[in-house]
């Protein structure tokens, strides 16, 4: 099962601002073992941001973003308190969603 | 986390996160997106990815910013952001021109969410990197060249 | 400057100047890449994920790690790293937080010691325990200062063969450790190189880590930076949790003490 | 590449009995040496093995008495090889790939060199040269402007090839490694970077 995220959240005059971090190993498709291998690209695809159950963010992901990806982002709104959850999907299907509550 | 949503993930299979999401009730159809824009992603040049994304041929805009450092210490991990001053921004789109695949992310944005997304990308070598905003209905951009260094023991 | 011709050559290279405007910016750009870098560091995600194995019930004995005796006492976590390594009357041995972290997971957990270390590093696909729980233990000490004075006699002796270490040269390089950390204001390629005999040069050095290697995707400890330190100067690996390698952490936190830790870290 | 790196300089005539350091040097080496794997391969093992200089080096802290120093010069510079043809200046191109190379010569078992991996001078890991690789250390002088300033005299040629080749020849306990002394680079390979620092088509004098 996937490790979980750590999400940071907070509301300030008016605006949240997320960070995100993602523990996931984003294979390329391109990167060789140690026995000359290609290792079969894995990585995650969408991203979902919701805030108090309305979606506030949507990506996707190319084979690009860096292992352990990042993300920030800012919407208007959002109090102390509200929740704030996150979830990604990735190319085998995995998944994973976790929730903090926005300080 | 909420049961239902979790047993709701479970039982998703082949539906795709944002379909997944609206089955379970907690985004409405309308915002459920697109699956995974595999065209876009496997695009091999930039117009390639472009017209993955139906941006066609964007203007360059002065409104857009491209928040990243001239120089990168290693390029695995680049951070890169994008900002714009400009009202009702859609949707947001980073891509490296010289990556085997350009398109590294896209963002859509609903309404109420600014014209800020910071993430980190892998670059393969020096390149330009391009900052693609869609603002009504229409696609702008910006770019930059990211220098990529190498480190000093040898690997 | 030994010859004549060496000393003319070497009055030339003094005169030139010429780029430093230019190198000026580029650092600047480093800075600013190293500054972008350091808000969601991902070594958080290694640290909750230590957490939760130090308080977890493992291994063949199922207890957690609450009792470990890290110097400060049984689960005792606060500061603790900032202290290592120090010498432990019931081993009667010097540790660093490593080998101490093993010797409680064999003791108090029933790993065996070979189980407790197999995946001391991580790969792609392989994930490290040990890496998760040291970047753990290693947070616990974020803005404690570093503390090593080595007054008992046995920690005395290891600051000396550390330091011997230090400066020992060999290999198809000819390097040692001073090669590279013994002068002030150098870099490598675009990387600071820390003055390591210097209480600021080693303070900055041994106070990042366990830091997140972006070239690696993952956190370094300090062993594995040791001992990679050791690859790259074209030498066989040391063993993990070797004396001379805790010889080393001794001689480099002794010169470091006085100096407050910032971890986990994040390099390239 | 199977052949010991090390075996030029373990062939060096010895002078100079064992480093008659204080207490903890013998002590401390029995700890160091047995911080490694019994099955190492044994040509793994001498790169751990130390010559006359290193031992000197490594006993004074790099920074010997006069005596010493003039010892360790005169013992390096006796070491030095011309290629066979006698040509000290090669290709200045071949040069500016062999001086950004930093790969190679990596042992062990957790990330050795894959097969095949190139060994270059890793010139640019200390030194300025080319104006366009910004990307460059400091441990050593800047070279930009080698030729340009120096010109290209046999003299300077000579002196860049045997510096190469056995930096302790001018400054004994120098950071920089003994390339040619160690086969880390060939004869041949030390012209090319010789040509890459003198030539005036080279970018180190060009731009």
């Amino acid at each position: 099962m996937a490790d979980p995220m750590k999400i940071r959240a907070s509301a300030k005059e008016g605006i949240t601002e997320v960070k995100v971090l993602m523990s996931h190993e984003m294979e390329t498709g391109q990167r060789k073992d140690s026995s000359g291998n290609l290792v079969p690209a894995h990585f995650i695809t969408e991203v979902s941001a919701e805030h108090n159950g309305k979606q506030v963010l949507a990506a996707q992901f190319g084979t690009a973003i860096s292992k352990n990806p990042y993300l920030a982002f800012k919407f208007k709104g959002g109090a102390k308190g509200d929740k704030l959850a996150v979830s990604w999907v990735d190319s085998k299907g995995d998944k994973r969603t976790d929730e903090v509550l926005i300080g | 986390m909420n049961v239902q949503r979790r047993e709701a993930l479970k039982a998703g299979g082949g539906l795709g996160l944002f379909g997944l999401l609206a089955a379970a009730g907690l985004i409405t159809p309308e915002q459920a997106r697109a699956e995974w824009n595999k065209s876009a992603f496997d695009a091999k040049t930039i117009e390639e990815t472009l017209k993955g994304l139906g941006a066609g041929k964007p203007e360059s805009s002065t409104e857009i910013q491209l928040t990243a450092p001239d120089i990168a210490e290693n390029g695995a991990v680049v951070p890169v952001g994008v900002v714009s001053t400009l009202a009702g921004v859609e949707a947001i789109a980073i891509l490296v021109e010289k990556n085997p695949n350009p398109l590294a992310a896209s963002f859509t944005l609903p309404p109420g969410t600014e014209a800020f997304v910071q993430t980190r990308v892998k670059m393969g070598q020096t390149s330009d990197v391009y900052a693609l905003v869609k603002v009504g209905g229409k696609f702008l951009m910006t770019k930059k060249e990211i220098k990529v260094t190498l480190g000093g023991c040898g690997g | 400057m030994r010859t004549g011709l060496h000393a003319v050559l070497a009055a030339v290279v003094l005169g030139i100047g010429g780029s430093a405007l230019a190198q000026g910016s580029t650092m600047d750009e480093i800075t600013k890449y190293r500054e972008m870098l350091a808000d969601g560091n991902p070594a958080e995600l290694l640290e909750m994920k230590g957490e939760e194995l130090w308080k977890k019930p493992r291994g063949p004995k199922n207890v957690s790690l609450e009792q470990c005796d890290m110097g400060l006492g049984p689960g005792k976590l606060d500061g603790a790293y900032a202290q290592l390594p120090r010498y432990f009357a019931d081993t009667k041995k010097v540790m660093d937080a490593e080998s101490r972290l093993v010797h409680c997971m064999v003791t108090q957990q029933g790993f065996s010691e070979a189980e407790a270390t197999r995946n001391w590093f991580s790969k792609p696909g392989r994930n490290s325990d040990i890496e998760s729980l040291i970047t753990y233990i290693g947070g616990k000490s974020n803005g404690a200062k570093i503390d090593v004075p080595a007054r008992h006699p046995e920690e005395a002796r290891m600051a000396k063969v550390g330091e011997y270490i230090f400066y020992r040269r060999s290999g198809p390089q000819d390097f040692s450790c001073a090669i590279c950390h013994g002068q002030e204001g150098k870099r490598i390629r675009l990387q600071d190189l820390g003055n390591l005999t210097t209480r600021a040069g080693a303070g900055t050095a041994m106070g990042n880590w366990p830091s997140y290697r972006v070239s690696q995707g993952t956190v370094w400890t300090m062993q594995r930076r040791l001992i990679d330190c050791m690859r790259q100067a074209r030498w066989p690996e040391p063993n993990y949790l070797a004396d001379s390698i805790i010889a080393l952490e001794v001689f480099l936190q002794k010169t470091a003490s006085g100096t407050v830790m910032q971890t986990p870290g994040i390099k390239r | 590449m199977k052949k010991p790196l090390f075996a030029a300089s373990l062939a060096l005539a010895s002078f100079g009995a064992h480093a008659a350091g204080n207490d903890i040097s013998a002590q401390a080496e029995e700890i160091f040496r047995s911080s490694f794997r019994s099955d190492n391969p044994k040509y793994w093992m001498t790169r751990l093995d130390q010559d006359d200089a290193m031992r000197l080096c490594s006993q004074y802290k790099d920074n010997p008495p006069p005596k010493v120093r003039v010892q360790i010069e005169k013992a390096q510079r006796a070491t030095i090889r011309y290629p066979v043809d006698g040509k000290l200046i090669g290709d200045w191109k071949e040069g500016e790939k062999l001086a950004a190379v930093g790969t190679g010569g990596h042992i062990g078992f957790i990330q050795p060199d894959p097969p095949g991996r190139l060994r270059g001078g890793n010139c640019y890991a200390c030194h300025q040269l080319a104006a366009k690789e910004v990307a460059y250390g400091t441990i050593g002088p800047s070279l930009q402007h080698f030729g340009k300033l120096r010109g290209n005299s046999d003299e300077i040629i000579k002196y860049a090839y045997d510096k190469i080749y056995n930096s302790n020849t001018f400054n004994a306990c120098t950071n920089m490694p003994r390339f040619g002394l160690h086969n880390w680079l060939t004869p041949e390979q030390i012209t090319h970077i010789v040509a890459f620092l003198v030539d005036p088509e080279s970018p180190v004098n060009k731009d």
